[in-house]
């Protein structure tokens, strides 16, 4: 059901991983909906993405878009890894089936959100940047093993 | 390996050659329409009640007590429109489990749609229904007890005997879809006070696209497909004559068979269920521990996700599921596992095995090598792993 | 003959060898579920879809908008049960023929019991439905008109271009039942104004137990058998791969095959007729001569009864029948000849032969041979011929 | 569907035919349900019958258990004939499938309707005889060719 460039993203995902003392983390999707991301950035003092990790809680498709989207924001600028669209995402993977397309949905979304911790960290304002929504423990519970 | 390993047979099973030659007379020789008068197709009229006659005896029932239908999802549907129909008289209301496949569970999603009560009686934590809420749902308008035999994703077997004991104390109809347990445990509808009884012969190494009801005399319920003449009146359409004889021969095969097949079953099953729980750290077993099928394991590894689990077991050859397989087109966390009480994220980490006598101990112990370093996998890339050792 | 001589190729066909062929592996070796996730079940779920495409391209229709089923009983269930449902907020009104199948003509039936109205179109003494009489049978109220493309007894096409175009001007369904018609002749969808359209893949020398509903997009009907998310949310049930893998070939072999196979039905039907009607006194034709399936003979020979007649045609190892085979348990008068006028006493006396490409001219010469023994010799035992003769 | 026995009577059906001046002539059932049966009777000065001759228009069933019946009568006498029950013409026959248990009503029924005609003729009662009731034109018309 997959590409082969998603399959090769799932199997091979570039940048797992966590970063300590990272710029920015984001974490994004609820485990109800069984796709949670988190994307670390390490971001210089220039703006620019120095490095960047993940980590997913996911489907396939979460797990490759996850993959993709830390590829396409490396080396860039803020600015540049904020016009990222999920759709970017999905075409640097030759495309997605319908039922996942939310999944890219949520990768745009991480970067953002990691962008929101790093612009809060920093005391700064990223243009066209809004908080993130969603919350990753809608009303679930811990539970024992 | 290089041999696929099919670890997937409450989706679908592979049709025994046996049966598969049983068939084949029956599309090209003797293709004969068994409603017509000719001798040449009086015949295929023959072999159609002769495999009547196997299931029938399969069940303790009476040959002219079952109906072939296109499989289970239909012999469902039959039993629980058709009932509402033909009972209107005496009420509206029927009592099902929350685990029922969804064959039962949109049927009555339909039916509610259309007037007709449901009530949804819970499971415990091992999917065994809890009985005495069944019968406090009991209503003087309560015309059927649907109750599954055997749940298809948890294994769980429920208590029959007593569901078909409280049914007959309340003069209701009963009828329990078995597609998971016909052919895989013993089955007596007279013991049980079974009144109807669902099956698709797929499940049990026989060919898709056929199924039965079962329908105990005396049960009024008419046609769910109108139409021809066949199936004395009650199911319209040719008969499916070389489907219908491979039913037949995969039931004979079965109940022959079903003995050692539970063995070999059980023998492997509780191999690949110590393992896992010995070597993979964080996953638990679900469904009842004794009243389960023979075949079924059904595992929850926390903080991974099945259908990466999946995929890479499908890498290593390996075939399995994660819920029903009939709803991985969603991927929605299965509702039989959140019956249970599972939390959403722990019921997204599932994966089910359900075995068939032809798997061997080397594919077992191949299959949890695989499932180990997968697992570990996939928790290296999980945030909630990287959460639940951070609090540690 | 020694050979059986099958002349009842509008109850059943035989499955073609190639047909066969194709599906076997999809029993034993590619017996996945087209809905599990691992690429083993996903060549499933590619070559049912291949199929879904051979099919649609065969109507005119888009491979999205072909649902498959158990059979013509049930598509037919299917496209009058949930048109009602589906299109209740618009009326419950139903317009159909006196002359179609069973399985339209029960279920309306069923339907009117349930508080929807029927009207039932006439036809004219050669079979062929009265636009005038559908036109002055709509109203407000009607949401369907199921006209069948073919009759599966007298052979009679009806005038589905202009029931098409009236169903499209007064903005109601349109469904057909093309279980005869699929495969045999032309049939464009969009051409047409077909809505719906219902098939059966054992009449073109397909496998039994698999039919197909055809749905235009955006026909709001949903689903009949309820249960898991196949065909696309609209039709539960394991897909019957094998059965679907079969209905494709068939399919496609019948359109690459059809100019050719007409040829020589229409020849072997014309030799049929001419000779009977030159040879047998007191025959009758039944059925339209020009709008008219180039496979179906059906006549009556009066003062004769067809049962008589088709026991005797058995031991000369002649197939044939006598009104549709569904009904032949009952052997009540054929419905459809009672609807173009004949008599009781003559509609009983009715003989179908219904040919297909692999018969040829020395089985036809035999079969007229034995026809005109029989027909002689019943008639000696008749005491209406002896009435008849009395009085000439 | 049917015995051998059935099968034998239908195929070589006993005593077809016609009986010119038949003391009885009892014609049963109707076309609508596809039955016609029509008995000849010969009876002798003493009341046994002499000869015996059918003509049916029907299914298997109806010319077997005709052509049985024909044969059972022969040689008896009124009374005896009489005596004759379906019953008796489907044993003989080793039974009829249950949907064609009416052509040996029927035909038990033809004999009794011969029967009557003859009492007719004779002017005569015949004990534990009543007037046949079917008639074989109900509602049908005639059809032109
Ligand atoms: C016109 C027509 N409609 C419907 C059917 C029913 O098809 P099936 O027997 O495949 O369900 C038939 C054949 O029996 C038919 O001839
Ligand atoms: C418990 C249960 N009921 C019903 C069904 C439906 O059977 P089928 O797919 O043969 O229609 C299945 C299998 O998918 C099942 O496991």
């Amino acid at each position: 059901m997959y590409s082969e460039k998603v399959m090769d993203h799932f199997t091979n995902p570039r940048n797992v991983g966590e970063i300590d003392n990272a710029s920015g983390v984001g974490t994004v999707g609820n485990a109800k909906c069984g796709d949670i991301m988190r994307i670390y950035l390490d971001i210089t003092e220039e703006g620019v993405i120095n490095d960047v990790k993940f980590k997913t809680f996911g489907c396939g498709a979460a797990v490759a878009t996850s993959s993709m989207a830390t590829e396409l924001v490396k080396g860039k600028t803020v600015q540049e890894a904020l016009q990222i669209t999920n759709k970017a995402v999905m075409e640097a993977l030759d495309g997605l089936p319908p039922v996942k397309v939310h999944c890219s949905l949520l990768a745009e979304e991480a970067i953002h959100a990691a962008l929101w911790d790093y612009a809060e960290k920093m005391n700064i304002k990223i243009e066209g940047l809004s908080k993130p929504k969603s919350d990753i423990h809608d009303g679930e519970e811990e539970v024992e093993y | 390996m290089d041999k696929k390993i099919y670890l997937d047979n409450a989706a679908t099973t592979k049709t025994r050659p046996e049966v598969v030659d049983a068939m084949l007379p029956y599309f090209t020789e003797l293709f004969g329409n068994p409603s017509s008068v000719y001798e040449y197709a009086a015949q295929n009229k023959k072999v159609v009640d002769e495999a009547r006659g196997i299931i029938g005896n399969a069940l303790g029932a009476e040959t002219a007590e079952i109906y072939f239908t296109a499989g289970g999802s239909e012999s469902d549907n039959w039993a629980l429109k058709a009932t509402i129909d033909a009972y209107a008289d005496k009420g509206n209301h029927i009592i099902t489990s929350k685990i029922e496949h969804h064959a039962i569970l949109h049927t009555c999603e339909y039916l509610e749609k259309h007037g007709v009560e449901v009530t949804y009686i819970d499971v415990d934590e091992n999917g065994i229904l809890k009985l005495d809420q069944l019968e406090k749902a009991i209503r003087p308008t309560t015309i059927l007890i649907s109750i599954m035999f055997a749940n298809n994703e948890i294994g769980t077997m429920q208590p029959i005997k007593e569901i078909g004991e409280i049914a007959k104390k309340h003069n209701i109809l009963f009828h329990t879809d078995a597609v998971q347990a016909f052919g895989q445990v013993p089955i007596n509808v007279n013991d049980l006070n079974i009144d109807m009884l669902s099956a698709s012969a797929h499940k049990l190494n026989g060919p898709k696209g056929i199924g039965f009801l079962y329908i105990r005399k005396g049960v009024k319920i008419r046609s769910f497909v109108h139409g021809g003449a066949q199936e004395r009146q009650r199911r319209a359409g040719t008969e499916n004559v070389p489907a219908i004889v491979g039913f037949g021969k995969a039931t004979q095969i079965a109940m022959d068979t079903m003995e050692e097949r539970i063995d070999i079953e059980i023998k492997l099953r509780n191999l690949l269920m110590k393992r896992i729980l010995e070597e993979v750290p964080y996953a638990r077993v679900n469904g009842d521990k004794v009243r389960r099928l023979p075949n079924n394991i059904n595992v929850c590894f926390q903080f991974i996700e099945g259908e990466s689990l999946l995929i890479m077991l499908d890498m290593k050859n390996i075939c399995a599921s994660s819920g029903s397989a009939c709803t991985s087109g969603s991927l929605d966390p299965s509702h039989v596992l959140l019956a249970i009480g599972l939390p959403h994220e722990v019921a997204h980490g599932s994966l089910r095995l359900t075995l068939n006598h032809e798997n061997t101990e080397e594919e077992i112990n191949y299959t949890v090598d695989q499932i180990k370093e997968i697992v570990d996998k996939l928790r290296k890339m999980s945030p909630l792993y990287e959460d639940f050792t951070r609090k540690r």
